[in-house]
């Protein structure tokens, strides 16, 4: 936890998980409507600043979704999207899928969280399948999400396992969604998609400009300077 | 925190711009919202686009909002009701514009806006004067009309109670449009009876959930159509 | 009551709307889901014989609606598609507007019974408008009910005030739908709806097909004789 | 009188034919009707469609009647969970047919089908391959995806309370499909743990109406995926 909060762990540069669940907090408003994808995305939670009230809505039926509760407590038929069992918060209410993806496809939820395998710098996210053979291809509400909220936020590592970049010119593999990306929270940067394509908001503390452009697969551009008050 | 409440009738449609297209819940007087209609006369946009499933009765509530010269259009499936001069009159004089739907279509069309659906295909009205100019599509060999989602600027409705984060339950059948409607603006404004903290409503019950509704208006003792028009009101 | 249990009147050939209702209501099976259109139709609840039970659709939003209260008193936010207030059954049930057409254009109303300008030979109905230039054109639900609803009688009487045929070879009046009635009950006949076109169930007591024929628009095949046991 | 009630899940299932489609609620165990599953495996049936957000996890329930060799295609959102092998091996081994289906689009598909929507046009899955071959077209200058009504034979759901005339009231996020599927099968069977008498539910609570449920079957304690897993369970 005080690794998390002051955003860095000694042995990597950039942001940790916890760090960039922190980052992508703060840029979350008050009372907000928000769907956290499965996996480090459900961090953001933890983080959202005092004195904010966030509703989550779980794509499964529920919003005002609460904390997990401990382990082997809570209720099998009150999961979240990741069949994890939840809780539930003051003013929460249950509804069908039908009702759950009309929030979704119809513009109610101000924000979605989601992880990513790649992100193209036209604002394309590939985040459900590697199109790899013997893959089982599994896709849920993914791209009902990106089609449909507001403001797409992702959160990943700025490259692969491997080293390769998962900020590209064009994605490789099978698209979630097209052009549905506002913003990329990395462990190296946070960077805006915008018409002119990637464009830099913030370095994690300790990086530099050119280390994360050469790890990134299309141009970034720089942030625009503020000027005058 | 998050507390939708507004003050009253008039601050929740102050925003209400000229030319603005306005969702109002109700069947016949059945969730009819008279309180933030008459705030709205009062507010004195004009130009609306209305889309209900009735124009009013007597000179109260929607009909008052007609008389008053405020509405260019209306899209309804049912506008003449026993006790309703104000919209034929206005019809017959050519002062105000009808789209005429089919009620399920209406629904429909209502709810497919607030669900992010562009258009979709039904049976009802194929081969009717309804149909006309539609694109129309046979499935299984049965002709279908190409119907759009319908969205606004505003919605209006009644419920029975309301929590600070805008969940609603209904009263019965005045329930009828308002859910889907709810879902369908830029700005939905709810009056409701009763006002309670978020958390004292069975989250299994909730009918409109707080997602879909952006202010909450109380109105204790909401006035009914028939008993306004009985005691012969008119508004302003 | 009386008039109406014995299904004639002295003064006038054929069913009495009260008859034709008690006529409909014996073909209505136990446990049906039924729309009663606005006005007329709404007698046949009067006459469902013991031991069935209806369940009763108002497309306004209630399933298990029962009789009107006195006048005066009831739920003015308990109403009908009339706009008339009503009561609830036990196993009522209230919805909104979006379920309540889809009950209806889903196919899961067993039954519509409705008023009509005109029935034509090959189903079609016109029940809502009769294009006059300075009528207030106004739908409602019917067209929604003809389009979906499993099985549509039509309660009418067999001619206009003018002696004019209501069942016609081709509708002159604006179209509710096509090819959507199943069965005709007008003071003089019961007569069905067929690819052939119309044809007798049964004539009204006292009246003789030829009659009923000559009051209707297009031929009236004569019913299938029963054969054997 | 109305009643709804069937003695027990073998009886409610028992006319399931070969071949047949069938809608499964449930959201990975919430709302999975495991006994409902459990007596169509008794029952034979094969060559089954079935239709489920997933495909069910260890032995037991849908993973069971996959198992069992029942299955010749599934239409599905998310067919792989962790714990789920039974699908993935069959699927791998090119015994079962997929149809991918994004979860809101399911969701969408089955309500149009129960609500007599033959297609509607939605934007989610425009541009990716699971639009391939699809019709699309622009709305307002965005590409959308033209997607079918889905409708079943049979559908099998879990609820919490119903009543004799098949009004039902489910737990949390058990709903989840449930309500939609009741709508579009020309069957829709409900397990239910408690059944009272038609009258005993509050009318402004019922999420699934009667007049969309065939059967009713009373199952006081059902059981769950994840505890029968953890036993070691399998089925039959």
């Amino acid at each position: 936890m005080s690794a998390a909060s002051t955003g860095r762990t000694e042995s990597t540069l950039g942001w940790t998980r916890e760090g960039i669940a922190e980052r992508v907090a703060q840029d979350i408003p008050n009372g907000s409507y928000v769907n956290l994808g499965i996996g480090i995305p459900e961090l953001v939670a933890r983080y959202v600043p005092a004195g904010r009230t966030l509703v989550y809505h779980t794509e499964n039926g529920l919003l005002g979704m609460g904390p997990s509760p401990a382990a082997g407590q809570g209720d099998p038929e009150l999961i979240n999207a990741g069949k994890r069992r939840v809780s539930m918060m003051p003013g929460a209410a249950f509804f069908d899928q039908a009702t759950s993806f009309a929030m979704i496809r119809g513009g109610h939820l101000d924000l979605s969280v989601l992880g990513a395998l790649q992100v193209a710098a036209n604002g394309d996210l590939a985040n459900w399948s590697t199109g790899a053979d013997d893959a089982i291809p599994a896709v849920g509400g993914a791209m009902d999400l990106v089609a449909g909220v507001k403001r797409v936020f992702v959160m990943t590592t700025h490259v692969t396992k491997e080293g390769a970049p998962k900020l590209v010119e064009r994605c490789t593999y099978p698209l979630t969604g097209r052009g549905v990306v506002t913003r990329v929270y990395s462990d190296l940067a946070v960077i805006d998609v915008t018409p002119k394509g990637f464009k830099l908001v913030e370095l994690a503390p300790g990086v530099a400009f050119d280390f994360v452009q050469e790890r990134t697969g299309a141009p970034i551009l720089r942030p625009t300077p503020r000027t005058g008050a | 925190m998050i507390d939708k409440r507004v003050a009253s009738a008039r601050e929740a449609v102050a925003d209400v711009r000229d030319g603005a297209t306005v969702m109002i819940g109700g069947f016949g007087e059945a969730g009819s919202p008279i309180e933030l209609i008459h705030a709205l006369i009062d507010q004195g946009a004009k130009g609306l686009t209305v889309i209900s499933n009735n124009t009013g009765t007597g000179l109260v509530g929607l009909a008052a909002l007609l008389r008053a010269g405020r509405v260019r259009k209306v899209i309804c499936s049912f506008p003449r009701t026993a006790g309703s001069t104000v919209f034929p009159d206005l019809y017959r004089a050519g002062k105000v514009e009808l789209e005429l739907v089919p009620q399920g279509t209406l629904a429909e069309r209502i709810r497919a806006g607030g669900a992010g659906i562009a258009a979709f295909y039904t049976p009802t009205a194929a081969g009717t004067p309804l149909a006309d100019g539609k694109e129309t599509r046979a499935f299984d060999g049965r002709e279908h009309v190409l119907e759009h989602g319908l969205r606004a600027d505003f919605t209006l409705i009644k419920g029975r109670v309301a929590d600070t984060h805008g969940n609603v339950l209904f009263h019965r059948t005045a329930r009828n449009f308002a859910p889907m409607m709810a879902t369908a603006a830029a700005v939905t404004i709810v009056q409701a009876a009763e006002v309670v903290q978020a958390g004292t409503l069975d989250p299994e019950c909730v009918v409109t959930q707080g997602i879909f509704v952006d202010r909450v208006v109380h109105v204790p003792s909401p006035a009914l159509e028939s008993a306004l028009n009985e005691a012969g009101a008119s508004y302003p």
